[in-house]
């Protein structure tokens, strides 16, 4: 019997190998992650000005892999009302969320910073009023809404209310655009 | 094609020689190949189902151990050795595994062991599909525990109500798995079925009429025909759940048209009958196991198999019964009420027929024995609490507490896990040709009652006290904690006690005394031939004179010869009567059925990621099935080449 | 039942020996404060006393079999002997389906007692939420409807008729000492009426598995007289009394500076978050976090700091205030009584 | 054990049976149970569901088109005519005639597949639109599999056929098989019923 048992051994440790993979995308950690993933650290405050788009910074939110970060980040951008504005994730009063056309970068840092410290012609300054580990959430969630880097296995599916949209694992990814700033930004 | 007379068939040999060069060709032509390879692709009924009780021991073990932490973290209020999240995947990963890895499949592996053997035939109806069914069932079980290992265990609760179970409330590909674990074992049990039904109906020995068939051949074959119905069932809802989570369908949605009862309605269609699935193969182990320990047949026969039918259809009318606090109508409810009530009348027939055999009997107390017995008073324990909760006022106070935790434990493991275990002790010596140490035994009987008591019986009192179950933690100011100290010491008395039995076996197989064909003086065919039992099972396939097959049996018992002995040939007979009607040529041993489980794997785990997962994996399903089907030639069968 | 009262309070005792060591029984099915807990405490002390007996018999029954023909010589067994033993179970089959017969129809009648209440009822809906309870009183008056959280006043011996709705996955209802168990699903609308047939406090905790936190979701029913009913309801109908010393003050301005608002309202400010539980008279509370705290300046305190170390996964965020903010804060929301 | 004595010779039993006395044929019946229960089940779940609107289909979907559907059905039922010639020549173990029939069944089930893609596309909604259209295609989907399962089946059976592998114990197996073919065309004409007539009716 030990051939078989040596079988089933081989069998189970592949099984687990593939799915190691997944312990990132199931991490719950409630209490948030540590201070080292805090903004302060990534997030240059950068002066408004006309002109080409903002260096894009380049290190990592904490939870774009994380399934159920993104599916808080859904939960607190309905209960923050950010529908009031981006719909569901289609635009209305404040840009779409789900097209390829990024005015202040889509890039995790600048999604935080366009949350935390507001952008003119709309858009509240969030920081102070929603924690950092909460924007994070939120960051990760509205990547989702067009596919950006997030996996398709830690996106969304469908919601327990009417549909405007699809779910967010139907989403293809969509390459930001260059996008420079529209015209109503530029003014003083 | 040879002609008929040249073909070399068993037959009774008066001449030593002839007759041993006859028995090594049935030999030849049964045993399984030599080596991995062999082991890969044996379609041996004896060898499958062994595989299919040692997986689903191992399920035993890992669930039991998850509800071993359970018990830990809830000895005492407010303690942290398991979070909520962990908790969760622990309960409900508890549930899932012993009900689908663990009760289900091994009621089924023993009928897949002993109903062929009992109905004096040389193997399952269909062995490659056979093989099919352990092979997925293998994917599920590696699957289930992999992903609770790696943090993707499901974590919604065994029922996995929606809207908790939907895409919105469970993120992660958690309750995917659970979803697809379910499809899984469906196929695999669904198979098991088909398997034990077409056994038992066209393969029995001559002369075994519908009114000799074992108790317990009838037991697995309304059980089976309960699988055919309950388990499609589950198997489809827990479809239309991934799809839900999956393509955005909106069976569960309600904004959209959907029903989150709707879930619940098709879960408990399947879910009440899956109690029965595993409770009526246990009593038909009873059945099995009585005359052998009170040296008479099992009072009342007849009222039995009436039951056993009665029970199978009964069953599917009573699921509402778990949803009374969903505020169904209070007529619906009435009904289900009844037929709740209704049900332990079978039920009832049948332990009183069982203590009658003890009665008029003369009961011997094996280890085996013991277990019916501690069977029968947990058991009536546990109905009677079911009679109490089919009632809706006292269902609304107990549902979902630790009351009904107690109920259904004592069902479950006073039902059917005790007859199992006196089942192993009572055929082990069958599958092994040794037997387990009695004294070990009576251990392993006693730690097991009076642990199964500590640990249940004050749950009643916990769920009449308020204590909801699948809590995690619960506050100190309730009153709760000496109780549930008291549960998690019989917790461990219970773990204790199938240590004992794990010992029992170990040292068993190693030295354990042998048990020769007939240890027990039973009554049924599969003590009729070696333990263990050859490959072919039967050098001659018997004739079956009676109900109670050995004790019927004269001397000069008829035997069927003159099948092939150079082809894997079995003896097919009618429905009623079992007369003799033709012979059959069963599959060689063969690689397919393991191709297409792994190409079934790779559909339904890629169907949790991608709807495309359904293209790729029927690509990878039909090269398995166009190897499985395409004929293998033996013996120049070609048609064309007749002319 | 025709028992004396003593002899039937006896008889529940007995039946429930065990028990006798805990007298917590804020949450007891066995410990009735209303009519229809008390219906059903009699269907479960009378179901008991009919399986008692019966399990102790089959108990019985099988250890004698077991043991009587043990020892015995062979028992001949004659066509004579099994007609009486089928004549015996079939009696005995007999017994069981009248025993389950009169069981059920007792079954039936307690049913029928518990589906409605005479009297006017005061209509309260509830709504579950992961995880606390929203409690809304209705009135014919726009002005004298009110919402509360996680604690349910209710005049003791009126009616109560409570609407049951939920926002996310499904909830169960649960307050032993007054009712069974009522589900909140979401797309379905249920009721439960309720009485409190005396004063007290009396817990209940959500019965339907609804996540991380199904533990921690409790709430309370406190059924006072009629006078003191009114008062509280009048009290709950005032907008949160402004701050008056400088810590309060600092308080309300913690409050209102930090994401606090973004969830929760407290009537009276310009606050109007409706994702948690609104927060005017939360002073007046027994707990905190749906029954998870008792009510006290230093849980409110560890809650508003570090809801995920006290309810791991619940939705409150951590707080990350300054200590004097903090301790500002904490006088401030004690003090909306 | 004593030996054994008094005989009953097997040698003489047939080894090719039809019908109910082959094994296939439970085999089959099983699965049957089982294919039955789970369309059973969808077209339960499409009437619970039903029982949540108003009107149904639901207002702002359009009822699935009767044409294509109702073609596809007939089609369905009249192909039984070459699956019934095909049993007969099973039975009767006629080599040519089964192959020729099983071509024909094979060009049949064909022409099932391509009808039922033409179908899915007069139900006129989609399966993630609302509870209406999920149930919808998960019903004309199941058995969309089914009909894919009997094509390859028949399909195999055909390959076998024409490249001179048949044995004698594949005619009882293409008699079962058109046993399945009975039950998976007969079984759509109450689900036809349920998606495209009735909710004209009411």
């Amino acid at each position: 019997m030990t051939r078989p048992i040596r079988v089933l051994a081989l069998a189970l440790s592949t099984a687990v190998l593939a799915t190691t993979s997944a312990c990132k995308r199931e991490t719950r950690e409630f209490r948030g992650y540590p201070p080292s993933a805090n903004p302060g650290s990534v997030v240059q405050d950068v002066p408004l000005a006309p002109g080409p788009r903002q260096p894009e910074v380049t290190a990592r939110s904490p939870y774009e892999h994380n399934a159920y970060a993104v599916s808080e980040g859904k939960r607190l951008f309905g209960w923050y009302n950010c529908s009031g504005c981006h719909s569901h994730g289609g635009g209305g009063m404040g840009p779409p969320l789900m097209d390829d056309e990024w005015i202040y970068g889509s890039q995790p840092e600048n999604i935080f910073e366009t949350i935390a410290e507001g952008r003119p012609n709309g858009m509240p300054a969030f920081g102070g009023r929603i924690g950092n580990d909460d924007i994070w959430k939120l960051v990760a969630y509205v990547r989702s809404l067009s596919a950006l880097d997030v996996p398709q296995d830690v996106r969304g599916g469908r919601d327990d209310h009417m549909q405007y949209k699809q779910p967010e694992q139907e989403e293809n990814p969509t390459r930001p655009k260059r996008s420079t700033l529209p015209p109503a930004a530029t003014q003083p | 094609m040879k002609r008929e007379a040249e073909v070399p068939r068993s037959a009774l040999h008066a001449d030593p020689a002839e007759d041993a060069r006859d028995l090594r060709r049935l030999e030849r032509t049964w045993s399984p190949e030599r080596g991995l390879w062999g082991w890969l692709t044996s379609v041996d009924h004896k060898s499958i189902a062994r595989r299919y009780v040692a997986t689903a021991l191992v399920s035993f073990v890992l669930a039991g151990i998850n509800a071993l932490v359970m018990r830990v973290q809830l000895a005492r209020p407010e303690s942290h050795v398991l979070g909520p999240d962990a908790y969760n995947q622990y309960f409900t990963t508890h549930g899932t595994a012993m009900m689908f890895l663990f009760a289900v499949p091994i009621m089924e592996a023993v009928g897949i062991y002993f109903v062929p053997l009992m109905v004096g035939t040389r193997n399952v109806a269909f062995p490659r599909l056979n093989a099919l069914g352990y092979w997925t069932f293998l994917v599920a079980t590696i699957f289930l525990w992999a992903s609770f290992y790696a943090n993707v265990g499901p974590d919604a609760g065994w029922t996995a109500y929606v809207p908790l179970s939907g895409p919105q409330f469970s993120p992660g590909k958690r309750v995917d798995t659970w979803a697809q674990m379910i499809t899984f074992t469906e196929v695999s049990a669904l198979i098991g079925a088909v398997e034990i039904i077409t056994t038992a109906f066209k393969q029995r020995a001559p002369g075994m009429s519908l009114n000799r068939i074992p108790l317990f051949v009838w037991a697995e074959v309304v059980t089976a025909f309960m699988i055919l119905f309950a388990m499609s069932t589950i198997a489809t809802a827990s479809m239309m759940l991934a799809m839900d989570r999956l393509i955005g369908t909106h069976f569960f949605n309600p904004a959209e048209g959907g029903d989150a009862l709707l879930w619940q309605h098709l879960f408990w269609f399947f879910g009440h009958p899956e109690v029965y699935i595993i409770f009526i193969p246990a009593t038909g182990m009873v059945s099995a196991m009585l005359p052998a320990f009170t040296r008479r047949p099992v009072f009342g026969y007849t009222a039995i198999v009436l039951s056993l039918i009665g029970t199978g259809f009964i069953g599917f009318g009573l699921w509402v019964h778990h949803m009374f606090a969903t505020a169904v109508p209070w007529l619906g409810s009435s009904f289900f009420t009844a037929s709740s009530v209704m049900i332990a009348v079978p039920s009832g027939i049948q332990v009183l027929c069982w203590i009658a055999t003890v009665w008029d009997g003369r009961p011997r107390l094996a280890t085996p024995m013991l277990f019916i017995l501690g069977f029968l008073v947990l058991f009536v324990i546990g109905g009677l609490t079911g009679v109490m909760i089919a009632s809706v006022p006292f269902d609304l106070q107990m549902h979902d507490t630790f009351f009904v935790v107690a109920h259904f434990h004592y069902v479950l493991i006073g039902g059917a896990v005790f007859p199992l275990f006196g089942a192993f002790y009572y055929w082990f010596p069958k599958v092994t040709g040794r037997m387990l140490g009695e004294r070990l035994g009576k251990w392993n009987f006693w730690l097991f009652f009076a642990g199964m008591n500590v640990t249940f019986f004050p749950m009643h009192f916990l769920g009449l006290l308020g204590m909801p179950r699948r809590v995690y933690t619960y506050s100190p100011d309730l009153g709760w904690g000496p109780l549930n100290m008291t549960a998690t010491v019989g917790a461990f008395v219970i773990a204790l006690s199938v240590l004992v039995f794990f010992a029992n076996v170990a040292r068993s197989l190693a030295r354990g005394a042998p048990a020769g064909d007939d240890p027990w003086g039973a009554d049924s065919l599969e003590w009729a031939t070696a333990s263990p039992p050859p490959p072919y099972n039967f050098r001659y396939p018997p004739v079956v004179q009676g109900r109670a097959a050995l004790w019927s049996r004269t001397p000069d018992a008829p035997v069927v010869t003159g099948l092939r002995t150079d082809k894997p040939e079995i003896l097919m007979t009618t429905l009623l009567d079992a007369e003799p009607e033709s012979r059959h040529v069963h599959p060689q041993p063969t690689i397919w059925p393991l191709v297409t489980a792994i190409g079934l794997s790779v559909l339904l785990l890629s169907l949790i990621y991608t709807p495309w997962g359904l293209i790729w994996g029927a690509a990878a399903v039909s090269i398995g099935l166009i190897g499985w089907g395409w004929p293998d030639h033996h013996r120049g069968a070609r048609l064309e080449e007749r002319g | 039942m025709t028992l004396p009262l003593r002899a039937r309070r006896w008889a529940a005792a007995a039946a429930l020996l065990p028990l006798a060591a805990c007298d917590q029984r804020v949450q007891s099915a066995l410990d009735p404060a209303g009519p229809q807990a008390e219906r059903i405490r009699r269907l479960m002390v009378m179901s008991i006393w009919i399986a008692a007996p019966i399990a102790v018999a089959v108990t019985a029954a099988v250890v004698w079999a077991a043991l009587r023909g043990r020892d015995s010589a062979h028992v001949p067994e004659t066509p004579r002997a099994d007609r009486r033993m089928a004549a015996t179970v079939a009696g005995l089959v007999a017994a069981t389906v009248v025993v389950l017969f009169v069981w059920m129809i007792s079954d039936f009648s307690a049913i029928r007692s518990l589906s409605k209440l005479d009297g006017r009822p005061l209509a309260v809906t509830l709504v579950g939420h992961q995880w606390w309870w929203e409690v809304q009183y209705h009135d014919s008056v726009a002005s004298h409807q009110l919402t509360t959280a996680n604690e349910i006043h209710i005049p003791v011996g009126r009616p109560v008729l409570v609407t049951l709705e939920s926002r996310d996955v499904i909830h169960s209802f649960w307050v032993p000492r007054l009712h069974g168990k009522r589900d909140l699903i979401p797309g379905y609308t249920n009721r439960i009426w309720l009485r409190a047939d005396k004063p007290g406090a009396f817990r209940g905790q959500c019965a339907e598995f609804c996540g991380q936190q199904h533990a921690n979701m409790a709430l309370w029913v406190i059924a006072e007289p009629q006078a003191r009913f009114d008062a509280w309801y009048r009290a709950q109908l005032q907008p949160a009394a402004a701050p008056a010393d400088s810590t309060r003050i600092a308080g309300q301005k913690a409050f209102l500076g930090n994401s606090c608002v973004m969830c929760h309202t407290i009537r009276g400010t310009p606050t109007g978050g409706r994702n948690g539980p609104d927060l005017t008279h939360l002073g007046g509370r027994r707990t905190l976090a749906a029954g998870t705290l008792p009510n006290t300046p230093g849980h409110l305190g560890g809650w508003v700091v570090d809801p995920q170390g006290i309810k791991p996964g619940t939705t409150m965020p951590p707080n990350n205030l300054r200590p004097d903010e903090l301790r500002a804060l904490i006088a401030y929301l004690e003090g909306l009584k | 054990m004593s030996a054994p004595r008094t005989v009953y010779d097997a040698s003489a039993l047939p080894e090719v049976v039809y019908g109910s006395k082959s094994l296939a044929f439970w085999g089959t019946l099983g699965f049957m149970v089982v294919e039955g229960t789970t369309l059973a089940i969808l077209a339960s779940s499409y009437v619970f569901l039903w029982s949540n609107f108003d009107r149904w289909p639901p207002a702002g979907t359009s009822p699935p088109s009767l044409l294509v559907p109702t073609i596809s059905m007939l089609f369905l039922l009249a192909s039984n005519l070459p699956a019934r010639q095909l049993a007969k020549a099973a039975r009767a173990k006629d080599l040519r005639a089964c192959k020729r029939w099983l071509v024909a069944c094979t060009l049949c089930s064909a022409g099932w597949i391509v009808l039922r893609l033409l179908e899915f596309r007069s139900l006129n909604t989609r399966w993630d639109d609302n509870a209406y259209g999920s149930a919808v295609w998960a019903l004309a989907f199941a058995h969309f599999t089914l009909l894919a399962v009997e094509m390859a089946e028949t399909l195999l059976f055909t390959l076998v056929f024409l490249t001179g592998h048949a044995e004698e114990k594949h005619f009882p197996d293409i008699v079962d098989d058109v046993v399945y073919w009975v039950f998976v065309t007969v079984v759509w004409v109450p689900c036809w019923f349920l998606l495209f007539v009735l909710p004209r009716l009411i």
